[in-house]
């Protein structure tokens, strides 16, 4: 299955319309956290990038609600997951989650992120959609504390079994 | 397995021909715990292979088990989670015992130590005593092969070779 | 196909123990730890346990400037620590808009690509070892300090060489270096007929490989497994063909690709591999162009614009990628590592399922795991 | 030697457990160093050189180490099992070269039954490796244990049905006898005894890999197995335990190679007519131990089920066959 740049933008396009149309009250797969709705309506995108520059062709940005829809979307294109990501955004108290995917026949590579409330970042998981994502957010809690719903087990996998600190918080210096 | 306790194996009367004896043996066959950490794991076995060949010496004779190790060659970075396991094997380890701390990482913590570090154990002695210091990021064989000679020199007093000393 | 290495569910319901595999194990190549709940010699469940050698190469990509990441970016697998260099001043080459020259890339690329033998070499040794068969290991380090001698006159270090500097190469490669891995290349040649002799027609080598550990290419995909392991399940994913980067897409090469997804085809794959790796570094060294290795405006404080920006190399255990975030100032913002061996280790749990101990332990050495590359 | 043999009878006996021990323990100790030496010359490299000339004092010093580590009886173990498995195993070996012909008159106590008792006490040392596995109280061990047992009792039988062959042929248990049957010339051993059946050969071969099976060899170390098991049955015996586990796996080797040799390379018989007994029996036991080290140096490790796939489905009825056939011939030639 040949997959070109164009269609997948399109998919993502429309699944980021379904998700700004649906209606306030039905919630998506995963509620998110209460915090969520606090927040200000994540910036929605879908943006082709130039490869020579940035070294992936879709950037795709999704509400946190979305990213099990969008993980469905490339498993079903698929796509193989690369790497989960965090960032702390410490001066805009927010985390930022990137998901990283490439595709194991075609050199296509999209990044879909999503905000969250750096108070409380909870992300529904996508281990659901790729098993391999249990580790990668396993790793993301570890140095970020970010919670993944309905993940199978998060306790440290990188750091000692009783780790209670998330080392890549910019906020983190040891006592 | 469980660790064992502390034994004080120190002789309560010394024999001084026949601890020279031991002393050549022991130092003559010093075999080294099969115990990997990192990058400094694949110069141990660099040292064991066929240009380095620490088998001269009889020291190739690496042991899985520390029960029937004498030498436990800490090659590599030591973090907070494998401490515990690294104090483990060297109690599992029977006396005589001896630690040679190969690499920066082993000796310090090397080049993982800042300001705010999480995880690494700074240097191995701090967990229990090391007889050899071998530095280097990460030493060479014969950096170790040396290490090696050096230890056998604590335990017999005696060198084996003479040290070259550089033109 | 091999019916004995499977326990039918007939066989009732058997009580089982945990067995803990490491962090101290002949196996497990360093310090990994594997939970395995067994039945008998049967494995219902092995759950890899890594972090016992994790080192914060992330956080001290925070810590310090961007070019002071360079000698971590060595010992995260210190196996193909010119493939791991790579990837990481590429990276930042994209972010601050550095063109290398010419031939720096092409040192590059002979560089990488004799670690990558280096690194098959080990793992062919150590692979071997795991089977039981200790000879194989000191032939294969014996071809490697071959490898070593000629990188070690370049670069001064044996294993962790830190070499690539950003916007080209610490040095010029000299006559002794060009003329040594000719040597070298045609040295290495003929020992491919005796490991095939040697191991690879062995008749109890291909019992133990031959249709144990099946892994296929939709078991790679949802785990994200790649390099020798993918290829070795029939997907011919190879970052030097789908995404070229450096100047790779200039030479001829071949990516073996072996469908059986079994241990003997990531075995192959890996033998071929080292024979592919010979013809680019023939090419390259013949090609070799003229030229500086150090790009003019490299300045020197790097401040690259705010954004990120990904850089994925082919290392010798499959893809390695970096991504960096700058907010513009002299120290990265996030360098965040992702490293083939962490994917490649995840599938284990489901792979293993079923298996007998020995022949999990020869799924888990032709996985070709490097530990500080899981832990970081 | 000979002179002893006059001797008043405890004396002789006496003078030949001092030699029986020495020989063991001498074997046991060099053949490491061959190993050692051996591996070394496969690897392209040295070996020990340094302790001693040659690396001769090697075996010494590893000796001196051993006997002097700490002794640990980890908590948890059966101390009194765990204290006595190394013991079963170096003492059985001990009396297996009680029947032992090294030469024509050079033997501790001819025995009409020799081949039975050779084969009552080698099988004793699976036992002792077995009570070591378990008493340990270490999961290694146990598999370990487990692992010796099977693979002994599959290999015990093809061994024994081959000696049965052998037997029908030669008509008595007694070594010195079957060593003496095949005097006269290299063509007269029994491993080239084709009129009295054509897969003498074959007989060797399958009591080769049984030997190396028995004696928990490479490429059929599933006891030791390091790369799996750590250290097998052995993981928690330092010091001298280990070291006796050690030996005896080498007196082991040193049986069941003179016991090839007996059986099938003529013992003491002189292929060419000169020269004493004795040295043509070392000459061949120590050509066979090198193959056996050598075969150790090169194969990598089968697995398991393949092992015992080996014995079950290609040795035992192959080696029924050879028995079936040898009696056919035997009744009707």
């Amino acid at each position: 299955m040949m997959l070109s740049l164009p269609q997948l933008a399109e998919a993502f396009g429309q699944l980021l319309r379904n998700g700004a149309t649906r209606p306030e009250g039905q919630a998506p797969e995963h509620p998110g956290s209460p915090g969520a709705a606090n927040l200000a309506a994540p910036a929605t995108a879908c943006r082709l990038t130039d490869y020579a520059l940035k070294g992936y062709h879709l950037d795709v940005t999704v509400s946190p609600g979305e990213v099990v829809s969008a993980a469905s979307l490339l498993d079903g294109e698929g796509f193989a997951l690369d790497a989960i990501t965090g960032l702390d955004w410490m001066a805009d108290g927010q985390m930022e989650v990137v998901y990283d995917y490439f595709h194991p026949r075609n050199a296509l590579r999209v990044v879909v992120r999503t905000r969250l409330p750096r108070a409380e970042p909870v992300v529904p998981t996508i281990s659901t959609v790729f098993p391999g994502a249990n580790w990668h957010e396993r790793e993301a809690h570890d140095f970020f504390g970010i919670r993944f719903l309905g993940h199978p087990d998060l306790t440290p996998l990188l750091l000692p079994e009783d780790a209670d600190y998330h080392p890549l918080r910019k906020d983190f210096a040891l006592s | 397995m469980e660790p064992q306790t502390e034994l004080d194996c120190s002789p309560l009367v010394r024999f001084a021909a026949l601890d020279d004896l031991l002393a050549l043996g022991r130092a003559n066959s010093l075999w080294p715990l099969t115990f990997g950490l990192a990058c400094c794991a694949i110069e141990m076995m660099a040292a064991g292979a066929s240009r380095f060949d620490l088998s001269r010496f009889g020291a190739e004779v690496f042991r899985a088990s520390p029960r029937q190790a004498d030498v436990m060659i800490v090659a590599g970075t030591i973090n907070k989670k494998m401490a515990a396991a690294v104090k483990t094997l060297y109690d599992q380890m029977p006396e005589p015992k001896w630690v040679i701390a190969m690499g920066n990482c082993a000796i310090s913590g090397g080049p993982f130590v800042f300001p705010g570090q999480y995880a690494v154990v700074e240097g191995v002695d701090k967990l229990f005593p090391v007889d050899v210091f071998v530095p280097g990021c990460p030493p060479r064989p014969e950096a170790l092969i040396e290490g090696i000679l050096e230890l056998e020199k604590k335990i017999t007093g005696r060198r084996r070779w003479p040290v070259v000393k550089p033109q | 196909m091999m019916p004995q290495t499977e326990r039918s569910a007939a066989d009732g319901p058997q009580e089982t123990f945990v067995l803990n595999l490491g962090p101290q194990h002949p196996a497990t190549h360093g310090v990994l730890r594997v939970k395995l709940t067994m039945d008998g010699e049967y494995i219902t469940r092995a759950e890899p346990v890594p972090g016992y050698i994790h080192r914060m190469h992330e956080k001290m990509g925070e810590n310090r400037t961007w070019a002071q990441f360079l000698p971590n970016t060595s010992r995260i697998d210190y196996l193909s620590a010119m493939t791991y260099t790579h990837a990481y001043v590429a990276a930042v080459e994209r972010a601050a808009r550095i063109e290398v020259p010419l031939r720096a890339e092409y040192i590059r690329v002979i560089t990488s690509e004799l670690n990558r033998l280096s690194s098959h070499l080990v793992w062919f040794g150590a692979f071997l070892l795991d089977l039981g068969g200790f000879t194989p290991l000191l032939y294969a380090f014996d071809d490697r300090e071959k490898i070593l001698d000629l990188l070690e006159g370049l670069t001064g270090s044996r294993l962790t060489y830190c070499y690539y500097r950003i916007g080209g190469v610490c040095n010029d490669v000299d006559e002794a270096f060009v003329q040594g891995t000719r040597d070298f290349v045609a040295q290495m040649r003929p020992r491919f007929g005796m490991y095939r002799d040697l191991v690879t027609d062995n008749v109890i080598l291909r019992k133990r490989l031959e249709g144990i550990g099946p892994i296929s290419a939709e078991l790679c995909r949802r785990y994200g497994a790649t390099g020798p392991v993918i290829r070795g399940a029939g997907v011919p994913y190879d970052v030097r063909k789908v995404e070229p980067y450096s100047v790779y897409g200039q030479f001829d090469f071949e990516i073996p690709v072996f469908p059986e997804g079994d241990c003997m085809a990531r075995y192959r794959v890996r033998m071929e591999e080292m024979a592919q790796s010979l013809r680019i570094i023939e090419q390259a060294i013949d090609r070799l162009p003229a030229g500086p290795v150090m790009a003019p405006s490299v300045p020197r404080v790097l401040k690259p614009p705010p954004g990120d920006c990904c850089f994925a190399v082919e290392a010798a255990r499959g893809r390695f990628a970096v991504r960096i975030v700058s907010d513009g100032k002299e120290i990265p913002y996030r360098v965040k590592l992702r490293t083939p061996s962490f994917s490649n280790l995840s599938l284990f749990e489901e792979a293993s399922r079923g298996m007998l101990l020995p022949d999990a332990l020869a799924l888990m050495g032709s996985l070709d795991l490097v530990i500080p590359d899981i832990d970081r | 030697m000979n002179t002893a043999l006059h001797l008043a009878e405890p004396y002789r006996l006496l003078l030949f457990l001092v030699g029986t021990l020495a020989f063991v323990g001498f074997n046991a100790a060099y053949l490491v160093w061959l190993e050692r030496k051996g591996a070394g010359r496969f690897q392209r490299r040295a070996g020990p050189t340094e302790v001693g000339y040659a690396g001769l004092l090697q075996p010494v010093a590893d000796a001196i180490k051993l006997l002097s580590k700490q002794l640990i009886v980890p908590p948890g173990t059966d101390a009194t099992l765990f204290r006595l498995a190394p013991m079963l195993v170096m003492a059985p070996a001990l009396m297996c070269f009680v029947a032992m012909p090294f030469s024509d008159a050079l033997a501790a106590r001819p025995l009409n039954l020799g081949l039975v008792m050779v084969f009552a006490f080698g099988s004793i040392h699976v036992l002792a490796i077995m009570l070591g596995g378990w008493a340990s109280r270490n999961k290694f061990a146990i598999i370990s244990a487990a692992r010796v047992v099977s693979q002994n009792v599959a290999y015990e039988i093809p061994m024994l049905l081959v000696v049965i062959t052998l037997l029908m042929i030669t008509g008595t248990t007694d070594l010195n006898e079957i060593v003496r049957q095949q005097g006269g010339g290299f063509w007269h051993w029994n491993i080239l005894r084709l009129t009295a059946n054509p897969l003498m050969p074959v007989t060797f071969v399958v009591f080769y890999i049984c030997m190396l099976a028995e004696t928990n060899r490479a490429p059929f170390d599933m006891a030791e197995a390091e790369s799996e098991l750590v250290a097998g049955a052995f993981t928690e015996y330092g010091g001298m335990g280990f070291g006796l586990f050690f030996m005896g796996e080498y007196a082991n080797i040193v049986i069941g190679c003179s016991l090839a040799t007996v059986l099938f390379f003529g013992g003491w018989q002189s292929p060419i007519g000169v020269w004493p007994g004795l040295f043509w029996f070392l000459l061949k036991l120590y050509l066979l131990i090198f193959s056996v080290i050598w075969v150790r140096w090169t194969f990598p490790r089968t697995q398991f089920y393949g092992l015992l796939n080996l014995s079950w489905k290609i040795l035992i009825p192959l080696s029924l066959f050879v028995l079936v056939l040898s009696s056919v011939l035997l009744k009707f030639l």
